[in-house]
């Protein structure tokens, strides 16, 4: 059974097709880019399956489960993760705090009457913070708040939000826009690690090809919302109709 | 002295600092491509030129026409010349398309210009030179722009750009999202447009494309120029191609 | 805690560990024994300095029941403050959590019993449960909608209770029939407190408002060291970010409405102990306007804030409009509340308390 | 008496009463919808437009406040309605003027609840101040002598409503057109609209936005005057009346649906509509009926009868 | 109980009585609580009371008014040893403020006796606060039948008659005008004075008149506009509209009747007139039969002399309310004389069943059981504006003997009063 699986899935907004008829899947333990020119409905799709927009028709299954009638919340619980185009984080809060947001929805559920416990006895949670915050090699800032990070840390912290949330599947939309080059470069070897110690599966959206190539198992592409073309790095390297639609003169 | 001096500008999105020192100039007349990956900070520096908010331009300078214009605010940019076609083109989408084109008109009005510097020297075309360049924004006139099909949208952002009295004209990647056929249609428009005296910065991520109709070329690449000079001269200078465009 | 967590909301561990919970749960940890012997310690002092002390009391006019009365409203401002000043809900309808406390409190005084114990419970008890409804219905929106929405509410209640209501409110004339009885049928609430006591703190009621905003305080600040502190100010930071670490935005927000309705409705009953007396006004929207006015003016978003912005208010209020040292002001008063409710807003959006301790930063250099 | 008499009695009732919540609902609903800005005082504008609209209109004796206490106890120039209701709405749109360059523009980049809350004092200090000034006892403002009763037309003679409320449900007409118009055929519209949805696009388009927005504020003010010139002889005229009205006001447009204008009117019949059926059959619940149908709506469309739902972004 | 601290030390040869509300009192000077409304819709009201406090106060202390001439029992040079001073608190005309400003006046300022009032809520609210403080409270302007009905304490006194009254007098005088087998239609404030002013209405059109209800419909307080409700009334055929409205919506709800064309096909009643509503109605009350509590124009020796009292001091007359807080307060005083003490319990027993001529409105007896004034009640009609005149509103139709009026104390309002303890048993 694949972990994620999507079943002729559409999206519409007026009338534009954002997401025409997508069957895509996902199996466990792999790494799957989606590419595209801008505009494609790569952000769409991942948006669909975090359920933060309602499908026009088709089906979304995670471990089997249809979800399209789930909530956001319920649809992280059940283990898919999301780091965000954009950095998106608490600003106010600290760095530890931020992870520890993430880490009390993974430990104790999406709601608990616990109003009454102080923090500090929440040992589990301060644990995955810790670990999320070393692995994203944060910890030394985890007192800092969370706005005065740079702009590469926040990206950083973002990743650290999506993975205390202790994922089956994590979704990344542009992990590295906005990062330098070295910084990007830790960032991949970041995720590579993350991946190997926590068994992570993941799908990827980037523009940054060299990335896409390097670590993904499978590549999926997208163009005005179809999927014109699907396989390994290789595979999609020799696709006429991809390097026609999106790589154009890209020589890889 | 050049139409556009951009003179070693900084600009920061909140504390990101994404341009770092980066200069051009345009000259009257020739069509100039910006090029580079992406987030390579081509936007943020059309964004910077015409004035809008964010990003933040904190250092260096910016000159239309000799005149210093880097802390001038949008609309005041726009009312010296400088029109820009933005990414995702940006259409009114609960506005037709005959209205869509009428607001760019609307910027003359006496009440919009009243006690403002307004010294935009361009022409700016008639409604009926709008529809005669783009038929299908006549077949469409009456129909809600939010509806039309991304490079008709492409075309009535640009057709709307014309409509101001327009001496530099900004293209943000005009060619993004649309099928092979429009993208010829739109190229053949901007050559158009600049045959008639527009001068003309061109953004685009796919330098093919540019270099087919720019006379000159820069290159972006994380806030920087790394690469200037003629189309011709960046045809060949394959290392730049390869480092900075992924070509 | 035991280090098993507990499944999602429910609490059913086994006996003996749950015991263990309960003993962990109520250890004071970090700063709370400070914070709460601190609050205890200055509202012990508070009505001997505000209405006996020799000289400052002269200076200050104060009174013992007005004494008793700012720490009902703070109270009430501090429940305000969970919602507005950490989940970010600006409510326009929290008369109805205070006035339907305070009308359940006096039915109930007639009715059943007397025992301001009792009373408190039940009318909390209401309180909660209205919000809950309340909170159920408004909380679809934020916002400007969620701000109307929660008038719409209140208003409605105030109308019921004004004349279809009139049998149990007494309509325009408010409720008189309350009864209360003697504090855990001993003591007279009205009575002094003996020797030093009765010097300090002056009555019973006083001692009895005052041991529930002691143990308000610690609630308090107890729910914002939880885990809800954080998950409250995380939704008002990015709502949207909250809902994708897997929170349930909508549930936390409506227990935020809840737990805001709790300290309303302690406050409410408090209110009806104190005046025997409820006034159809305790539904009307000024009451919330009056909250919203000393929350934040006190300074949201912070646990003390609120309560010095209610005792400034009723001090205005009060004192200022009752003439004496302030005849010339005094028609004023409530002239003189709106602009400086109108300069807080716009000089110091943090309140008296954010510009005590800005100041106090700099003084002190900033450290924190 | 006749049933169809007692219906288009409550007809018309129920449009009067929505008139005054439309005059005001449409005001605040342009400026939420335009400049995205939540007035809470907008009672205190209905409350200035009542005061002047009394004192240009009669000449009147103060029993109490500052003013009398003064010496001025005698003021108004007492010339007549219809100059009051031409002069009215100039002089509350120079306040909403001033109102958007002092208030409105710094608050702007606020979020929501200070600008609530920043309005929401100020519409304290406005009251206040006419307190002060005016005393609270309410003041005499007698409907015009050549509007009392029902008017001398063969059919509406037997319908127990005054001249008067029909010039109030023509003016709130007139007007309401006018700015539907407005905002819809004119160039100062086309701007607006634009500008809702996309302001920047309309700088980048080279046109100062702060105009035509001051202009709206101004527009939204001078409606509220009028609200207060035509409701004034509706009601005891005295300091509170603004901040009372505001909340139903606010009912309106949300029940309308913020930013639309046919909603804004939709909205103040409805409202006019159940409170003069409400107090036609089951009087004691005409207040809570309204609250109760807000309720309602809003539950069942949170955007509102005519909103546009929130688009994801 | 109050926040005095004890602190003993009370000089004076007034020791016979053990502690109770601020009983003894501190010092030499006495201090009285004026409790009116000073902002909120009956602020101008309030102003007039607190001036005959003021003028009262003065009086007590410096003689002058009824202090020479109608109160034997007062000196004019304060009261038993003790010079007389005042304290006022602003109601804002809501029964929350009105106690919070009566328990500052208690607890802070010692205050040995409140007086106010100016609607229903707030006289009932203030009182009741009175009884528990055990501290006098003199109401001024309170007219639901409640205040001495329902809702009586013992350390509440009404000078004012009530709703039940009010029906009393008025039923015969319109019924002489306008004649007997009418239809009435009546609309009421919908809390409890609108209610019993209803009720009473309804009593004594339907018995004394032999009128006949056609329907009563109650309006919310704080509706400021009738017209929806008028229109029914129009359109039931009544002949007579009566209006339940106290003061300002009084004063709207004629003025919207008569705006709407109401006064031409029917006669409309406004039972209880005061003068603000009286001033804001203007035109709108030419020819309507009310009620008021007092007016300048009544002609007997106690009035005239408040009247010029009054008028020497401030230059304006006085309104109704003003005289019963200038008697009030004379009456208190007076009672503070015969009792030889301010022990409250003692000054209530003065108070109780004491017969009176003094204050311009007949022979009157305080009834004990009730704490209700039995006394005489001016029906009034309202003049057109072109007579109006500052303070003149309304000419005296008659001024109705108590013989005519009241119940017993086991009938009506006084059925349901019991009034508490003294504090002293
Ligand atoms: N809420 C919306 N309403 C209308 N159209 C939308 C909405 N969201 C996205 N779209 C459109 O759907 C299309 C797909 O957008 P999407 O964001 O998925 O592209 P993408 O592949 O992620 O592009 P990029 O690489 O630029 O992030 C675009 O044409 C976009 O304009
Ligand atoms: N509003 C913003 N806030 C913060 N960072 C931003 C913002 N907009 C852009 N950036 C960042 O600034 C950098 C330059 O972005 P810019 O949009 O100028 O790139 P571009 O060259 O136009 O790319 P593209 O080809 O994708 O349009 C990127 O790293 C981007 O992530
Ligand atoms: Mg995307
Ligand atoms: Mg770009």
């Amino acid at each position: 059974m694949a972990l994620l699986e999507t079943e002729n899935l559409v999206k519409e907004f007026g009338g534009l097709v954002a997401t025409d008829d997508v069957n895509l899947t996902v199996e466990e333990d792999e790494r799957v880019s989606i590419i595209g020119p801008n505009g494609a409905g790569k952000s769409t799709l991942i948006n669909l399956i975090t359920r933060r927009l309602d499908p026009t028709s088709g089906d979304i299954r995670f471990k089997g489960e249809s979800i399209v009638n789930r909530k956001p919340h319920e649809v992280v619980q059940m283990g898919v993760s999301k780091s965000f185009q954009t950095a998106s984080i608490f600003s106010n809060l600290t760095v530890r705090e931020n992870a520890e947001i993430a880490a009390l929805a993974a430990e104790h559920g999406s709601f608990g009457f616990k109003f009454l416990e102080h923090r500090d006895s929440l040992t589990d949670v301060h644990e995955v913070a810790r670990d999320t915050l070393d692995a994203v090699g944060l910890l030394s800032q985890a007192d800092r708040k969370a706005s005065e990070l740079p702009y590469g840390d926040k990206r950083r912290l973002e990743i650290g939000i999506a993975l205390a949330a202790e994922p089956d599947l994590l979704l990344m939309d542009e992990p590295t826009a906005g990062m330098s080059p070295e910084e990007t470069e830790a960032t991949v070897d970041l995720v590579e690690e993350v991946k190997q110690e926590l068994g992570l599966t993941f799908v990827l959206i980037e523009h940054d090809m060299e990335i896409v190539f390097s670590i993904s198992d499978r590549i999926v592409v997208l163009n005005r919302g179809r999927v014109i073309a699907e396989g390994t790095p290789d595979e999609i390297r020799g696709n006429p109709e991809v390097q026609e639609a999106y790589l154009g003169g890209v020589d890889l | 002295m050049s139409l556009l001096e951009v003179d070693a500008i900084d600009a920061y999105y909140g504390e990101s600092h994404i341009l770092r020192d980066l200069s051009l100039t345009v000259e009257e007349g020739e069509i100039c491509a910006l090029l580079g990956r992406n987030g390579a900070g081509k936007t943020t520096t059309l964004r910077s030129i015409s004035g809008a908010k964010p990003p933040d331009v904190r250092d260096g300078s910016v000159r239309f026409k000799g005149d210093d214009i880097t802390s001038m605010p949008a609309d005041d940019v726009a009312m010296q010349g400088i029109s820009l076609v933005p990414e995702e083109r940006r259409v009114f989408a609960n506005l037709t398309v005959a209205e869509n084109l009428r607001i760019a008109e609307v910027s003359r009005n006496a009440s919009n210009t009243w006690r403002r510097p307004l010294t935009a020297t361009g022409q700016a075309m008639s409604t009926e030179q709008v529809y005669d360049d783009f038929p299908r924004l006549r077949e469409r006139k009456t129909q809600k722009a939010g509806t039309l099909s991304g490079g008709e949208q492409q075309m009535l952002a640009i057709a709307r750009a014309l409509k101001q009295s327009t001496d530099l004209l900004l293209l943000d990647e005009p060619y993004e999202g649309l099928a092979p056929k429009i993208v010829e249609d739109v190229e053949a428009a901007v050559e158009r447009i600049s045959d008639q005296g527009v001068t003309i910065l061109l953004v685009e991520q796919n330098a093919a494309a540019a270099i087919k109709i720019a006379d000159r070329a820069y290159v972006v690449d994380q806030g920087e120029i790394v690469f200037d000079g003629t189309a011709d001269e960046l045809r060949e200078d394959e290392e730049t191609r390869e480092r900075y465009l992924g070509v | 805690m035991s280090d098993e967590p507990a499944a999602a909301g429910e609490t059913d561990a086994d006996a003996g560990n749950s015991v263990a919970d309960m003993i962990g749960v109520w250890a004071p940890r970090g700063n709370e024994v400070r914070v709460v012997a601190g609050t205890a310690v200055v509202i012990a002092l508070f009505p001997f300095v505000f209405s006996r002390m020799p000289v400052v009391s002269d200076l200050l006019q104060g009174y013992q029941s007005l004494a008793t009365l700012i720490l009902i409203w703070g109270i009430f401002a501090l429940g305000f403050d969970l919602l507005l000043g950490y989940t970010g809900l600006l409510s326009f309808g929290h008369a109805a959590f205070w006035g339907g406390a305070a009308y359940t409190a006096g039915v109930f005084s007639q009715q059943v019993s007397g025992s301001p114990v009792l009373m408190v419970l039940a009318g909390t008890a209401f309180a909660v449960l209205l919000a809950w409804a309340l909170g159920f219905l408004s909380l679809r929106r934020g916002g400007i909608y969620f701000a109307i929405l929660t008038l719409a509410f209140a208003q409605m209640l105030f109308y019921m209770s004004s004349s279809p209501l009139a049998f149990i409110t007494g309509g325009e004339n408010g409720f008189t029939g309350v009864e209360t009885a003697e504090l855990f049928g001993m003591f007279g609430l009205e009575s002094e407190l003996p020797s030093v006591l009765g010097l300090l703190l002056g009555t019973w009621l006083y001692a009895f408002v005052a041991i529930i905003t002691v143990l308000c305080v610690a609630l308090a600040y107890r729910i914002l060291q939880s885990p809800y502190g954080m998950v409250f100010r995380a939704i008002r930071e990015n709502e949207q970010r909250a809902e994708f670490v897997g929170l349930n935005v909508w549930r936390y927000r409506l227990m935020s409405f809840i737990l805001s309705g709790l300290f309303a409705g302690i406050a409410g009953s408090l209110f009806t102990i104190h005046g025997s007396y409820v006034p159809l006004a305790s539904f009307y929207w000024t009451t919330s306007g009056e909250v919203v006015i000393m929350t934040v003016l006190g300074g949201t978003g912070s646990l003390f804030g609120p309560m010095v912005g209610a005792g400034v208010y009723l001090y205005v209020e009060n004192i200022v409009s009752g003439g004496h040292p302030f005849d010339f002001i005094a028609p004023f008063w409530h002239l003189i509340l709106g602009l400086v409710f109108v300069v807080t807003i716009w000089v110091f959006p943090r309140g008296i308390w954010g510009f005590v301790r800005d100041v106090r930063d700099m003084v002190t250099g900033g450290e924190d | 008496m006749s049933f169809h008499i007692e219906a288009i009695t409550v007809l018309l009732n129920g449009l009067q009463q929505g008139a005054i919540y439309v005059l005001l609902a449409v005001g605040l609903s342009i400026i939420l919808g335009t400049l995205k800005f939540v007035n809470f005082a907008h009672g205190a504008l209905y409350l200035i437009g009542t005061y002047s609209g009394l004192l240009l209109a009669l000449e009147i004796n103060l029993t109490s406040g500052q003013l009398q206490e003064w010496g001025y106890g005698q003021l108004g120039l007492g010339l007549g309605y219809i100059p009051a209701l031409i002069i009215v709405p100039f002089v509350v749109f120079v306040v909403g003027l001033a109102m958007e360059r002092w208030v409105v523009e710094p608050f702007k980049d606020r979020p929501d609840t200070d600008q609530i809350l920043v309005t929401f004092g100020l519409a304290i200090i406005v009251q206040e101040l006419f307190r002060a000034f005016f005393g609270s006892s309410s003041l005499p403002f007698s409907q015009p002598a050549w509007a009392q009763g029902p008017p001398q037309v063969p059919f509406l003679t037997a319908i127990p409503i005054s001249s008067w409320r029909y010039y109030v449900i023509g003016i709130t007409a007139v007007l309401v057109l006018i700015v539907y118009l407005l905002v819809e055929y004119t160039d100062f519209g086309l701007i607006v609209r634009a500008g809702t949805r996309d302001p920047e696009m309309v700088e980048l388009l080279g046109i100062r936005l702060s105009r035509p927005y001051i202009v709206v504020f101004g527009i939204g003010a001078a409606l509220a005057g009028v609200a207060g010139v035509v409701g004034g002889p509706l009601n005891p005229v005295n300091p509170t009346i603004g901040n009372e009205i505001l909340v139903p006001a606010f009912l309106t447009v949300v029940i309308g649906g913020v930013g639309s204008i046919a909603g804004a009117v939709l909205g103040g019949v409805l409202f006019g509509l159940t409170q003069a059926i409400l107090v036609a059959t089951y009087s004691a619940w005409a207040q809570v009926g309204l609250y109760a149908i807000a309720a309602v709506v809003l539950l069942v469309r949170p955007q509102g009868l005519l909103g546009e739902a929130e688009v994801a972004p | 109980s109050g926040g005095g601290g004890g602190g003993g030390g009370g000089g004076g040869g007034e020791s016979e009585y053990p502690e109770l509300g601020n009983y003894p009192i501190e010092g030499d000077t006495a201090t009285l609580g004026f409790n009116v409304p000073q902002s909120g819709p009956y602020a101008s009201e309030g102003e007039d009371e607190l001036r005959a406090y003021e003028l009262a106060v003065k009086h007590l202390n410096n003689g002058g008014g009824w202090v020479d001439s109608q109160f034997d029992d007062l000196s004019g040079d304060g009261v038993l040893d003790y010079q007389i001073d005042s304290v006022s608190g602003d109601t804002a005309t809501d029964a929350d403020t009105a106690r919070q400003s009566a328990s500052r006046m208690i607890q802070r300022d010692d205050v040995i006796m409140v007086s106010g009032g100016s609607s229903s809520a707030v006289a009932i609210a203030v009182q009741e606060l009175c009884q528990r403080e055990k501290t006098l409270f003199m109401a001024c302007l309170t007219h639901s039948n409640d205040t001495t009905g329902a809702n009586c304490v013992r350390y509440g006194f009404r000078e004012m008659f009530n709703a039940y009254m009010t029906g009393q007098a008025l039923a015969p005088v319109v019924r002489d005008e306008y004649g007997e087998d009418l239809e009435f239609y009546q609309l009421y404030a919908d809390y409890s004075w609108g209610q019993t002013q209803q009720e009473s209405m309804n009593q004594f059109l339907t018995e004394t008149a032999g009128w006949e209800q056609v329907d009563s419909v109650a309006t919310p307080l704080g509706t400021s506009d009738y017209s929806s409700y008028l229109s029914e009334a129009s359109n039931s055929g009544a002949d007579v509209l009566v209006l339940n409205h106290y003061g300002l919506d009084g004063a709207t709800s004629a003025s919207q009747a008569v705006d709407a064309g109401l006064d031409e096909g029917m006669e409309i009643l406004v039972p209880l007139y005061n003068r603000p509503m009286a001033e804001a109605a203007g035109s709108a009350i030419e020819g309507i039969f009310g009620t008021v509590a007092w007016d300048s124009q009544i002609d007997n020796t106690p009035s005239q002399e408040f009247l010029q009292a009054f008028q020497d001091e401030y230059d304006r007359i006085p309104s109704g309310p003003a005289q019963l807080a200038y008697a009030q307060t004379l009456q208190y005083a007076a009672a503070v004389e015969r009792a030889g003490t301010f022990y409250p319990p003692e000054v209530i027993r003065q108070l109780e069943g004491f017969e009176y001529d003094n204050i311009g409105m007949g022979a009157e007896t305080m009834r004990a059981c009730d704490h209700q004034a039995q006394r005489d009640v001016p029906v009034v009609r309202g003049l057109p504006e072109s007579e109006q005149s500052e303070g003149q509103y309304f000419e005296i139709i008659n001024v109705t003997s108590r013989d005519d009026l009241g119940y017993g104390c086991d009938e009506g309002p006084a059925a349901e009063c019991e009034l508490g303890e003294y504090g002293d048993e």
